[in-house]
């Protein structure tokens, strides 16, 4: 695209780069080792999580017959619709569409805010069934007594995630003034490329926590 | 106490010789190790130090040399290796014939107790010769058990039961540390290991005011705390019986089946309805806050001590004290 | 990886553009999934729900991340970094479990 | 291609990236990685001196036996402060963050990292993670030691230990980032012509403590922040009364803490991969097989985590799983140390500061190196774990091999730094004081250890005075051994000699096609490089007989 001359004042173009390719390559590595590290930060819960289903297997059970599936459910579903947008804003910006980009990471945006205000519904209910740890812990006869632990790890798996998709908003509404003002191309759209593996990933935390939490004792229920 | 400088500690158990052996392999070893090192840079660096006209040959590399340092290093550390793992699984892996002593670390001090129900504080008091087991747990934060002079330590840790053994065989007196940190007065946590000649032992004992052996004690708390009106012995009862059942396996609700043994009874002691037996209903009541960690220790030696109903029990037979250590438990 | 051949200073287009109809048919499959992950929930299959349900979500994150995520059509050093970040995860999980797994009981008890 | 044989010529310089700019705003705002890395240079230096300062007192303290100096609450604050500061806020950003830093596009040929800005947030992260700790450590102190063990650190402990967390989880995204940012770099920023295996040593070194900052850090994250997250909303993660199990927290924490012991000693063996090959004037012997065995130890340093935990509770099968893995890494260690002393044979050997440090180094590295496969030894360990022993052996590698590295390394590259000269025969001696002081100071330990000290005693019995004595008396030396360094370093800023050249004749891109000191984008043009890696074959006599210090 950019004639090889202009590539010094090329605003998109980074001064300590030789040329976009070597900017997009050189963000999507460290974006890909950003991820790595994000795989281990939430590896580590996840393993805690194991170990302590394994030290509490009924727990763990009672536990998620007390969640509700319905709004797990639905929350899947939204998240899914928020990558597809995602996706789909990734290729505008590939296609040299700002406006388009900037609309769909909108729509991401959107289904993001409806997933997080579900996810808040579904906390303050938590919190009239006294099923908060500490806060408001007064959980019925029948519960089992480690319950307070897999609650812990609820709260601290879902809320580390609904944090991670607060960032994700942030991110977005920078990147879509950008696209709005016609930043992204053909060949220089890493900025949209970065931000939808963000939110990608954001989305495949939560197609493990979706069966971990919320479906894993159904069949009992 | 060793009170002059001496720079090796008094070896006073049949492992301690087992673990200086090592040491000595170790310390050979390593010395001929960083000296080979240490010779090499010296003498290389010295030998080949500058001077004028003095040209540096370019040398890229030596396959037979980089095999030769990883082949030789890789058989030492094997080596290395396997005694050491020997040793530890010897040291680690808990005797069965023995004097049971149950320890409570807590914030700060060490409670033990001895299998005749003598209960002593940072002190401890044992027979030489004999195999010393010791179940230990914690009340609060993570201590551990640590003779130097017996080259054993173990963790204690809350919640869970760690195991140590050892065979004294000098007499006098050694020092116990706590050895991991356990809060402000982690290094006033100490105390006196006294290792005695048999004889003065039984003198020792007969000297102290003696409590109820674990198993008489947990018999008691057994009927205080009314266990006995859901756990009576026989079928039929509200509570599953326990006779004869630790050291064999518990069927629970939903299929599992854990083994029945002293953290499981520590559990459903605790937590009755983490585990609920097979055809029973959730009737059992938790008794945290109610037992310490000692007590528990001695209902579970209760409960390990209930032969099978038609046996009968077991608590009164057998009491020389001191030694008659083994009852109940063995698989 | 030659990204300093001088020939690529010219910036070619980067983008390699998916049709539509990929990421909708991804999008489908991830619904159908969602859909089918519930429904076995219910179904009482013994030892094998937890398994099953992994399974299914492990095709969804598969799907996501190598065609949303381009993996797919990247080069091997992205092969490289999602292969390294699962197979660190993979460090972390056995080497913890083999412990949890092979605690050793307590055999005798009493005094 | 077109590479310089020669010393690059004596290019004076005033346009360089120091007087590239004034006033607060070019610093505190700079995107420049060379003046980032003095800016990490100084903050570090901050944080070492506190960290040395606890060292002293805690030493003053062991003189004798009472614990008549300090209550023990004091005593147990002052090692765990000084742990924390010393490893989180000195010793794993060390050479990374400041001569990585600085040198690491220099030795790329490239105008910057990667991410400057990143590069710049890094530092405000690091920042921002030591004010919280500072904030501890003022407001009254942390004493749950450096390893946050719970279920101490999350139940019992009653001193600051949520600010402290939270420093130490902050500061662990500055090494994130830091460590995505030289991965990136490291691929892609690369000169054309400078393959994989044409790449210094110190770079392969980054490159390996690279990866494991970002795939370890983000598990000390994890269980600091669970930590965190039960002292401060009160709930059971690792609390055994509420079903939680301690020992989790210890699989999490040295699934960092280990491989981060390779942070810190990595980067060291690269700086001294440079210093011997430049001081010897020969390539490093076996230099792909130097190079790979960064690698390997980087990946080994992530199986062996549990030989930190032989007597917690563990499974004896995994102990002995995570004991064999251990002693694996000797072999990497080995093909290290024995490749830096086969370099010497037929060399060219001087002894300037940066050599004495790195002779020392591989000393004191080995000696640390084989006391870690002593602990490493099943049987062995049951005995020295928690003792003095573990006290002696790291502060052997760390102190010993990476303090003394980062030494090393400073002086090395103090004239391309900054264009001033360090002293030259006041430095040398302060190595050997160093040495000395330090090996007074640790060797003692090792005998306290095996003798049955535990480590984190504020009193101890009698019997261990003289071996205590001894060791405070190393650490007044060591003390002075690290002061005066500061101090004529500082100095030579101004006064020293000034240098514009290659001040040791050295090889790589950062001493013949830079600038002394390097100018604001580090080249005028990226270069092309097709030299192989420390290659002084080329060396003719002329060049060497040039002394050294001619600038
Ligand atoms: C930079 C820091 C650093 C480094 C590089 C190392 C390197 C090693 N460490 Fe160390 N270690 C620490 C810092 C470090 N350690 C710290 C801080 C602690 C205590 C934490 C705490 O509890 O507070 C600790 C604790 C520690 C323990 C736990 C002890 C205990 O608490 O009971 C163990 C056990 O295995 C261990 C082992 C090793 C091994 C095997 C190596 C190996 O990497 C060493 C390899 C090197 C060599 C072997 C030398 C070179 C080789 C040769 C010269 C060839 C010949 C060699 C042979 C034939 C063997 N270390
Ligand atoms: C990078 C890591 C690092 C470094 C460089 C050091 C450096 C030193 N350490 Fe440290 N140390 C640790 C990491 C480190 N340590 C860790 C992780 C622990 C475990 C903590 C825990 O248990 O949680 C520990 C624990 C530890 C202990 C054990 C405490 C205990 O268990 O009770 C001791 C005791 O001697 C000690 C001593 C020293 C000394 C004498 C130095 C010396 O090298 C320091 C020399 C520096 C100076 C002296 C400062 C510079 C000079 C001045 C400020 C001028 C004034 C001073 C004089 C004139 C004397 N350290
Ligand atoms: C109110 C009745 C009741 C009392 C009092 C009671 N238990 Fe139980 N206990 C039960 C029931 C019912 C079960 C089976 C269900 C379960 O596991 O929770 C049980 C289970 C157990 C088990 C597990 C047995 C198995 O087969 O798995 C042990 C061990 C036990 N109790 C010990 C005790 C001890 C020790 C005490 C006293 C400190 C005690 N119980 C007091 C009712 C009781
Ligand atoms: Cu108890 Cu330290
Ligand atoms: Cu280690």
């Amino acid at each position: 695209m950019q004639p090889e001359t202009a590539a010094q004042h090329d605003p998109t173009l980074a001064h300590h780069f030789e040329s976009h390719r070597q900017q997009h390559e050189a963000s999507l590595v460290g974006m890909w080792a950003f991820l790595a590290q994000e795989v281990m930060f939430f590896g580590g819960m996840f393993l805690a999580y194991t170990v302590y289903r394994h030290l509490h297997p009924e727990a763990f059970v009672v536990g998620s017959l007390t969640l509700d599936p319905v709004y797990g459910t639905i929350n899947t579903a939204v998240l899914i619709v928020s990558s597809l947008t995602m996706a789909l804003a990734v290729r505008s910006a590939q296609l040299g569409r700002g406006k388009q980009a900037a609309l769909w990471i909108g729509g991401t945006a959107l289904a993001a805010g409806i997933f997080l205000v579900i996810k808040g519904v579904e906390y303050s209910h938590k919190y009239h069934d006294g099923l908060i740890p500490n806060f408001a812990w007064h959980p019925s006869e029948t519960s089992a007594p480690s319950l307070e632990i897999f609650y812990s790890f609820y709260f601290v798996l879902t809320g580390t995630h609904a944090l991670h998709m607060i960032v994700g908003v942030a991110l977005m509404a920078v990147v879509a003034i950008r696209a709005l003002r016609g930043r992204y191309g053909p060949s220089n759209y890493i900025g949209v490329e970065v931000l939808g593996l963000y939110w990608h990933f954001v989305d495949l935390v939560w197609i493990f926590l979706f069966p971990l939490f919320y479906l894993l004792g159904r069949h009992l229920g | 106490m060793q009170q002059d400088l001496s720079f090796f500690p008094e070896a006073a158990s049949r492992g301690a010789h087992q673990v200086d052996a090592l040491t000595w392999w170790l310390v050979g070893m390593g010395t001929f190790f960083a000296t080979l090192v240490a010779l090499l840079v010296i003498v290389l660096s010295i030998y080949f130090r500058r001077s004028k006209g003095k040209m540096p040959v370019p040398i890229e590399g030596s396959i037979p040399l980089e095999v030769m340092w990883t082949v030789i290093p890789l058989i030492v550390v094997l080596f290395t290796y396997t005694w050491g793992a020997k040793v530890f699984v010897d040291v680690r892996t808990q005797r069965t014939e023995g004097m049971r002593f149950f320890v409570t670390g807590k914030q700060w001090m060490w409670k033990l107790q001895h299998p005749t129900g003598h209960r002593e504080i940072n002190r401890l008091h044992v027979p030489k010769g004999q195999t010393i087991l010791l179940e230990l747990t914690s009340e609060d934060v993570i201590h551990d058990f640590f003779v130097p002079a017996f080259r054993v330590k173990t963790d204690v840790v809350p919640g869970m039961y760690t195991t140590l053994w050892f065979e004294p065989t000098k007499v006098g007196n050694y020092h116990l540390f706590c050895a991991e940190y356990c809060g402000t007065k982690h290094s006033a946590m100490i105390g006196t290991v006294t290792v005695m000649e048999p004889a003065d032992y039984q003198v020792w004992l007969s000297g102290q005011p003696a409590g109820l052996r674990p198993v008489e004690a947990g018999a008691l708390l057994f009927e205080n705390l009314r266990c006995d009106t859901c756990h009576a012995a026989g079928a039929g009862q509200r509570g599953p019986a326990l006779e004869g059942r630790f050291g064999g396996a518990a069927q629970l609700e939903g299929g599992r089946t854990v083994d029945f043994d002293a953290e499981y009874v520590r559990s459903s002691i605790l937590e009755p309805n983490a585990e609920v037996a097979e055809g029973f209903d959730r009737l059992m009541p938790s008794y945290r806050g109610q037992v310490t960690e000692e007590q528990i220790s001695h209902l579970i030696a209760y409960i390990a001590s209930l032969a099978p109903a038609n046996e009968g029990e077991t608590v009164d037979a057998d009491d020389s004290p001191g030694t008659g250590a083994t009852e109940g438990s063995e698989r | 990886m030659n990204e300093h051949n001088p020939a690529l200073r010219h910036d070619p287009e980067l983008a390699h553009v998916l049709p539509l109809r990929t990421y909708l048919g991804v999008f489908a499959l991830l619904l159908v999934l969602t859909g089918v992950t519930t429904g076995i929930a219910y179904i009482d299959l013994g030892v094998l729900n937890t398994p099953i349900a992994l399974s299914i979500a492990s095709v969804k994150a598969l799907s996501v991340i190598l065609v949303f995520m381009h993996v797919k059509f990247s080069g091997k050093l992205v092969w490289l970094f999602v292969i390294g970040g699962f197979a660190w995860l993979l460090i972390l999980f056995s080497f913890s479990l083999s412990d949890y797994y092979t605690r050793s009981v307590i055999s005798g008890w009493g005094g | 291609m077109t590479t310089v044989d020669q010393p690059a010529p004596a290019r004076v310089r005033e346009d360089n990236y120091l007087t590239a700019g004034y006033g607060w705003k070019s610093w505190f705002l700079t995107v420049d990685h060379k003046r980032i890395g003095i800016l990490y240079l100084l903050s570090l230096t901050g944080f070492f001196f506190v960290g040395g300062l606890f060292a002293v007192l805690l030493r003053l303290e062991l003189l004798t036996p009472e614990g008549d100096l300090f209550q023990s609450e004091t005593y147990n604050k002052l090692f765990t402060m000084h742990g924390i500061f010393m490893i989180f806020f000195f010793l794993v950003p060390s050479i990374p963050t400041t001569l990585g830093n600085f040198f690491l596009p220099l030795q790329l040929g490239a105008r910057d990292l990667a991410f400057p800005k990143l590069n710049l947030l890094s530092w405000y992260i690091f920042l921002a993670g030591g004010a919280f700790t500072i904030y501890a450590m003022l407001s009254g102190g942390v004493d749950t030691g450096w390893t946050f063990y719970t279920p101490y650190s999350s139940t019992y402990a009653n001193s600051h230990v949520i600010a402290a967390a939270l420093g130490i989880f902050v500061t662990g995204f500055s090494s994130i980032l830091t460590g995505v940012n030289f991965i990136a770099t490291i691929h892609k920023m690369r000169a054309p012509g400078l393959t994989w295996f044409r790449l210094p040593l110190f770079v392969w070194s980054l490159y390996a403590t690279s990866l494991i900052m970002v795939l370890g850090t983000p598990v000390l994250a994890t269980s600091i922040l669970l930590v965190f997250i039960e002292r401060a909303f009160g709930i059971g993660i690792f609390d055994p009364a509420r079903g939680g199990d301690p020992i989790l927290f210890q699989h999490l924490f040295w699934f960092y803490s280990h491989p981060a012991v390779y942070i810190m000693i990595l980067p060291g063996m690269g700086v001294v991969s440079e210093v011997v090959s430049c001081f010897s004037r020969k390539r490093i012997f076996g230099y792909r097989i130097v190079a790979i065995s960064s690698l390997a130890i980087a990946l080994l340093g992530f199986l062996v985590w549990g030989h930190h935990m032989f007597v917690s509770g563990q499974s004896i099968y995994a102990g002995m799983a995570f004991s064999l893995l251990s002693m694996l890494i000797a072999l990497p260690s080995a093909v290290k140390v024995f490749a830096w002393s086969a370099t010497l044979y037929k060399g060219s050997v001087s002894f300037e500061t940066p050599m004495l440090y790195a002779l020392g180094f591989i000393g004191l590295f080995t000696i640390g190196g084989l006391t870690g496969i002593f602990v490493a030894t099943l049987g062995f360990d049951v005995h020295v774990h928690d003792t003095y022993f573990i006290i002696a052996h790291f502060h052997f590698i760390m102190v010993g091999g990476m303090v003394m590295a980062f030494l090393g390394g400073l002086h090395f590259y103090w004239p391309k730094m900054f264009g001033r000269r360090y002293p030259e025969g006041i430095a040398k001696v302060c190595s050997v004081v160093v040495f000395v002081g330090f090996n007074l100071t640790f060797l003692p330990q090792f005998l306290l250890g095996y003798l049955g000290m535990p480590r984190r005693y504020h009193a101890y019995p009698e019997e261990f005075q003289v071996l205590n004595v001894l060791s405070t008396a190393g650490a007044s030396i060591l003390g002075v051994g690290f002061l005066i360094p500061m101090l004529y370093l500082l100095w030579s800023l101004k006064f020293g000699a000034k240098s514009y050249g290659n001040a040791w004749n050295a090889k790589g891109m950062e001493w013949e096609l830079a600038a002394t000191p390097p100018i604001a984008h580090n080249f005028t043009e990226v270069p092309t490089w097709t030299d192989e890696a420390h290659d002084y074959s080329k060396l003719t006599p002329t060049t060497e007989e040039t002394p050294s210090h001619a600038t």
